[in-house]
């Protein structure tokens, strides 16, 4: 991206100092005071709870997603994924598979989707846009040719009721965003691979002749990326308690966005595992926000469109600045 | 050390000389390379090449640009795959099909480009593939402190824990070093290392690579600068067109036997200087300061040579991107024709007549994706155009006359400038400014990885402009080249002026003190 | 006969949606009867216009005996249609278009829809708290597909002229997803303590909301009504979480369309409108026999 | 993108080497081809009007897109811009504007928006994907703000007629497409302007000091991106004969595809005017040849994702081995 240094902008700096000083956390939790005082129904715990469920999938897409886009890749299929996901876990259940199994038979499925984008990108040199776009058209084909357009009712009372439910007080949805973060938070900054993505990503001659498998990354990036939508996918599931094709539509978008606002960068090797969590949660907090005030639903869609511009802009000064 | 060839020629005594090749037995042959071919497509790169290297030697590869050096070292690291040939370590033929088969060889490289990530610490680099973990988790202090240890044992002083896109090219050069020469090598290449260094840091390398060899590491060493070639080798072996044309123990040659190998003529003189009386005064600065420089005043007239020297970061570059608009300066004024002139931006100097060849040809200087071509008329295509469209013969022929009067070893105009080899790409750097029609031409560091006998081709082009009426900043930190050069030479130290005197009336000693600040 | 080489191809507003399978259903199984070949296109979007009349000028390329289509938007599709009914009889069915070139009509009328929605959240609203009076809310799948506005208009007049005591606090738009629905839902429920009732003018908002209703427990204490129905609906009016379902007869409708359309491309006089209705089924009367059709058609 | 050099595929190249020699023009007819023998409806005159027609938008956006992608930018916005321009031209019509102002008028509308995210991108700093994806949100909401979430008939007959007509044979729509075409291939391929372009996409600092202005190419290809998007909404308006907010919904990944299958790098500096334009008529033809064939719509989606990787694949092959 062609960013150009701005002496000009550096002049209106003057008065709003503690503004630019706010890292990403600091611009959530001043939108979740701004709520709190706006109304009174934000900041109860019932509504947290809601909160955090709403946040969670798009959080999970956006941790997967950024693997992919540190190796300067990215991955179109997700929300192809999560309906996907959505259609064949609940046609396994239904079917009478245990429900762990169909649950793991899914997430395999989901990393051998990752498996096939990495190959395509690896083995014939398609673009990641290119393979990753093609996958999402033809698994939402596959998904509807599976229901024929219609839903797939699970009535496993268990799975249905697992969404719902909390424990210690934090919904089980959003457990499973601490369930992927944390290994995801391991293995991207803690252990060699995450170094390996990054060095993919920034130079991958480089990375080769330092003896890393380029293929390799490229295999787990997209493997892991799938894999979470996937995991979302049964997330879904469980929460709608049906199966369905053509849901998760457009969540490419919202998990890439999530990414890019918590401080990933498309070109590669920028990026980390908490920002995307915190932008995916600006975005659920935005829409949570202005749904408590019933602020007209196409309004709704102004303001998203003029906050997004507004947090990324006070982040980019901040990075900028140090 | 030698400013030209006569003084060369008479021979310094070599250091590395006791070492006495030729009584070495042929089992001490560590790599031996029979017919080894590489083609391009069509561009044959390296034609079938016989060549051996002994256990311990110091063996320096030369020649032209273009000449297959690069490549030569590609195909030993795993880089790039042979088309034909075989290669023997050890006695045992090997396939040396990927970087990890060369890597666990013990044999590594310095390239010519640098080749780490830009968004990686140093460390990082310094390690990348042969990370420091305990239970899976990496051990980020430890390594940081081991990398800075290495740093500082090798002398060069650089921050462990800085982004390596921070650092200028010839700190990443530096990096690039304590890379190679870490785990377990027994033969290491280095690609024209000293390209970005100055005699310092140059010194420092040199250290180094005596200290391996001592520990019995087998050493290749690519460079254009004869000197060094003769201070450091063993024996030394000549590149011409892709073909090996010789090999000679070091006391047995001299180098106007290299460079007649090398470009199959003999070559009088490198640096051409001609007496061309100054005209009027063309750009001045006062009191110039900037990020990175302080307190500047320089003045370039017509026909004059103004020498810029310095260590690495003493600040000559930023202080030249500021006179051409591409950073603010924060203090002091620029004068054109004597006038005051306020350049804001490149667009501007590039109006009033000023050319910049700048310092980084991968960063700064080229678009490595686009066809030379292209590279090479950016600057003027304001200048081609005809009515709305590009006047696409006289395009042709300008890219042309280029790639021919600066001898830029290309099938063609069309080619990615990243197809090209180093010194063919610092060629495009410089001939993209050659069609300009400017008055002061800024060159930073203009002739790095350049051949001589280009080298020598380009101080006639420098004769040439300035015969013209153009005036010439030069900045380099390759002192011969300045000292024998300039008429006016400044000294930089920690982005002051720290001295300034005219032709003739200065020594080596004396630049160097003032530059190092001893 | 000649029948099998009869085409007629049918063109719906969304192949993806489960109420246009039934529709496809009802074309296809009245292909079979009748031998005609029913070749089944659509948009995959209820909202993507262009997309709908780039398939309507291929079908008529194919030369066909007469086309059915289900118009996604009154105004655009009117020019499109009276162009190609110069080639080829068209017969509507579902919802209009501003053209009087159609050789025969099979709609149901969604205003009405809306209004029946508005009838049975009343009466829900009253069977649990013994009044007509609260708020209320309506959630729209996508902004801008027609039937769903004809729907949304017929429910917000019902409201304002039948039952002044419930008060309109929400009009939601959505996305297309559950997803988005339950959030909405969720959200409605933190923000409205005085919420009785609410409107999901299609099958996947009334999934979403109903899911929502199901997750806070808030069944007892807010109405809602859906429109169009699947297992997963059924399976919410079963166990009182959805308290009324409006129910169209999409398989009729496809299935005279394509009859209808043969008997137009034979000459045949046709009726010129039918409309094929639109019920409310509730907990009470949803073991009806006719409940129990509109509620389980035959897809396959 | 981390693409790989892959002797092992070089082997199967054997006996298809014809395929491998296939332009792209080549794949696209070949495809006609193709379809012209599995069904006589295809060869027609009508058909290929109605091909052409349908190809017609997203060829324009397509080619809008390159300028964008050329300087390693991305334009999500230009789907939201069509539905949006729909509904300008639309009201100004309505208004009892002269059709002629009414169209300059959503032209420059549509100037304005692109030179807005160049603002953001050179002003404000921040990414194209955030910028760009901001405005598609935000003129969503303002497109249906201006409607009510309803349409706007447009009751001029000359204008909606003239999205039916023909000229020469060849439908008005195409002609635009020829109209958009010829100077912006005059532009990108003849004119200093397109070398700056891509001098800006391959090296910002080398283009800057070579004297390019890097904002003021930013300006022109953010302006130009999001003017096609403008015509092709008058375009859709005289074709709909409505203006509505939610029309064009996803198109920006249509013209993206179209344009990365006709040879443009997501990365920059590579990209043609042709090879957008045929990549949107591939597409075109794909789905309109299912449709000829009457192939079930959800095996009309795997099918097209098959046919993507296929077509980029064979394409990327010959690239390569060039
Ligand atoms: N990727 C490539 N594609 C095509 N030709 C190439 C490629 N890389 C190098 N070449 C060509 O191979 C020849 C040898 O290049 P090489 O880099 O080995 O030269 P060199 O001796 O290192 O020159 P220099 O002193 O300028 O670095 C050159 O003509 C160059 O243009
Ligand atoms: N990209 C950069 N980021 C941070 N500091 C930099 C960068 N480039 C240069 N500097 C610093 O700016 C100062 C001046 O650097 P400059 O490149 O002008 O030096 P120089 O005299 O030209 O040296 P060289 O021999 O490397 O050309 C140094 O302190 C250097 O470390
Ligand atoms: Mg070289
Ligand atoms: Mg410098």
């Amino acid at each position: 991206m062609t960013t150009e240094t701005v002496p000009t902008s550096v002049k209106t700096r003057r008065n709003w100092n503690f503004l630019f000083a706010l890292t990403l956390v600091g611009l959530l939790v001043l939108l979740c005071v701004a709520l709190s005082i706006a109304t009174p129904n934000f900041a109860t715990g019932n509504n947290i709870s809601n909160l955090l469920r709403q946040g969670s999938m798009i959080a999970i897409l956006a941790i997967g997603q950024t693997f992919v886009i540190i190796t300067a890749g990215i991955d179109l299929s997700v929300g192809a994924i999560v309906g996907f996901s959505t259609v064949v876990v609940a046609s396994l259940i239904q079917s009478g598979v245990p429900v762990w199994i169909a649950i793991i038979v899914t997430l395999l499925m989901g990393l051998l989707i990752g498996f096939f984008h990495a190959f395509g990108i690896v083995k014939m040199g398609l673009p990641p846009f290119i393979i990753t776009l093609a996958t999402l058209t033809s698994l939402r084909g596959i998904g509807l040719l599976m229901t024929n357009g219609s839903t797939i009712n699970i009535t496993d009372a268990g799975f249905n009721q697992f969404s719902r439910e909390s424990f210690l007080g934090v919904p089980n949805l959003f457990w499973m965003v601490i369930i992927v973060a944390v290994p995801a938070f391991v293995f991207l900054h803690l252990s060699k691979w995450g170094r390996y993505l990054y060095a993919v990503g920034s130079n991958p001659e480089a990375a080769r002749l330092s003896g890393v498998s380029v293929p390799r990354m490229i295999y787990i990036a997209y493997g892991l990326s799938a894999m979470c939508a996937a995991i979302v996918g049964v997330m879904l599931a469980a929460r709608l308690g049906v199966g369905n094709a053509t849901q998760g539509d457009g969540w490419e978008l919202q998990a890439i966005a999530s990414s890019v606002i918590g401080g990933t960068s498309l070109f590669g090797a920028v990026g980390s595992v908490h920002g995307p969590l915190i932008g995916a949660f600006i975005l659920a907090t935005i829409s949570n926000g202005a749904n408590l005030l019933n602020v007209n639903s196409f309004w709704q869609r102004i303001i998203t469109g003029a906050l997004i511009i507004i947090i990324v802009f006070f982040d980019q000064l901040r990075r900028r600045s140090r | 050390m030698g400013a030209n060839l006569t003084d060369l020629s008479s021979g310094p005594p070599h250091p590395a000389g006791q070492t006495s090749a030729a009584a070495l037995p042929p089992h001490d042959i560590i790599l031996e390379l029979r017919d080894l071919e590489k083609r391009y497509g069509h561009v044959q790169a390296l034609k079938k090449s016989t060549l051996s290297f002994r256990r311990g030697e110091i063996h320096a590869i030369v020649g032209e640009n273009g000449a297959g050096k690069s490549t030569l070292i590609k195909l030993l690291t795993g880089v790039i795959r042979r088309t034909g040939g075989t290669i023997i370590w050890n006695g045992q033929e090997v396939d040396l099909a990927t970087p990890n088969e060369a890597i666990n060889h013990g044999i590594n490289a310095v390239h010519q480009e640098v080749v780490l990530c830009r968004q990686l610490s140093v460390a990082a680099n310094i390690f990348l593939g042969d990370e420091n973990t305990k239970w899976g988790l990496l051990q980020r202090r430890e390594m940081s402190r081991a990398a800075q240890k290495i740093l500082d044992d090798m002398g060069f002083s650089l921050p462990a824990d800085a982004l390596l896109g921070t650092l200028t090219i010839g700190q990443q050069q530096l990096v690039a070093t304590a890379r190679a020469s870490l785990r377990g090598t027994k033969f290491i290449i280095f690609d024209e290392p000293t390209a970005y260094l100055t005699r310092q840091e140059a010194a420092q390398l040199f250290a180094l690579i005596r200290r391996l060899k001592a520990e019995g590491v087998t050493i290749v060493y690519i460079s254009h600068r004869m000197e060094e070639v003769f201070e450091l080798a063993d024996r030394v072996s000549v590149l011409r067109d892709g073909t090996h044309v010789g090999t000679r123990n070091i006391e047995d040659t001299n180098d106007a036997e290299l460079v007649a190998l090398m470009i199959n003529r003999t070559l009088e003189q490198i640096y051409h200087k001609e007496e061309i009386p100054f005209g009027k005064t063309l750009l001045q600065t006062r009191n110039l300061s900037g990020k990175g420089f302080n307190d500047v005043s320089i003045t370039v007239r017509q026909g004059e040579i103004v020498g810029l020297y310095g260590l690495i970061g003493a600040g000559r570059s930023e202080f030249a991107l500021s006179i051409f608009g591409r950073n603010p300066k924060t203090s002091g004024e620029i004068l054109w024709k004597e006038q005051p002139v306020d350049i804001s931006n490149e667009r501007k100097a590039i109006d009033l007549g000023i050319a910049l060849a700048p310092e980084s040809r991968r960063d700064q200087g080229l678009n490595l994706n686009l066809p030379i071509g292209l590279n090479i008329n950016l600057p003027v295509y304001d200048q081609l155009m005809r009515g709305p469209v590009i006047d696409s013969g006289e395009e042709k022929r300008r890219a042309d006359a280029q790639i021919r009067d600066l001898q830029i070893k290309t099938p063609s105009r069309r080619s990615l400038a990243s197809s090209m080899s180093g010194g063919n790409q610092q060629k495009i750097v410089i001939g993209k400014w050659l069609n300009h029609g400017a008055e002061v031409f800024i060159f930073d560091e203009p002739t790095v990885g350049v051949d001589v006998g280009t080298k020598a081709e380009i101080y006639r082009l420098f004769a040439r402009l300035l015969k013209n009426g153009a005036g010439i900043i030069l900045i380099s930190s390759y002192l011969p080249e300045v000292y024998e050069l300039a008429d006016t030479l400044h000294v930089f130290r920690e982005g002051h002026l720290v001295g300034s005197q005219s032709y003739r009336e200065r020594s080596h000693e004396d630049i160097l003190a003032e530059a190092i600040g001893v | 006969s000649l029948a099998q080489d009869v085409t007629i191809p049918i063109i719906v507003k969304d192949t993806t949606s489960f109420y246009w399978q039934i529709v496809l259903a009802g074309a296809r199984a009245a292909g079979q009867e009748l031998g005609v070949n029913v070749p089944e296109l659509g948009a995959q979007a209820e909202t993507d216009i262009n997309g709908q009349i780039s398939i309507l000028e291929n079908a008529v390329s194919g030369s066909p005996a007469a086309i059915v289509i289900a118009p996604t938007e009154r105004s655009a599709l009117g020019a499109p249609i009276t162009e190609a009914a110069q080639s080829v009889p068209i017969i509507g069915i579902d919802s209009s278009a501003e053209s009087d070139a159609f050789s025969s009509f099979l709609t149901t009328d969604n205003v009405q829809g809306g209004r029946i929605a508005a009838d049975g959240l009343a009466a829900a609203i009253e069977a649990a708290t013994g009044k007509i009076e609260g708020d209320v809310a309506i959630i729209t799948n996508s902004p801008n597909a027609g039937s769903l506005e004809e729907r949304r208009q017929g429910f917000m007049e019902q409201l304002a002229a039948e039952y002044p005591g419930l008060n309109l606090v929400a009009d939601k738009y959505a996305d297309g997803q559950a997803a988005t629905g339950l959030n909405i839902t969720t959200d409605l429920l933190t923000a409205n303590p005085n919420l009785v009732g609410i409107f999901a003018s299609n099958l996947i908002q009334a999934q979403g909301a109903g899911q929502a209703i199901a997750e806070n427990g808030a069944a007892e204490r807010v109405a809602l009504v859906g429109f169009d129905s699947d297992d997963k609906l059924v399976g919410f009016l079963k166990d009182g979480t959805i308290d009324a379902l409006v129910v169209q007869d999409p398989y009729r409708m496809g299935y005279d369309g394509i009859k209808t359309a043969l008997a137009v491309s034979k000459g045949e006089t046709v009726e010129k409108f039918v409309d094929t209705g639109a019920n409310l089924i509730t907990t009470a009367n949803m073991d009806d026999e006719r409940s129990q059709e509109l509620l389980n058609p035959k897809v396959n």
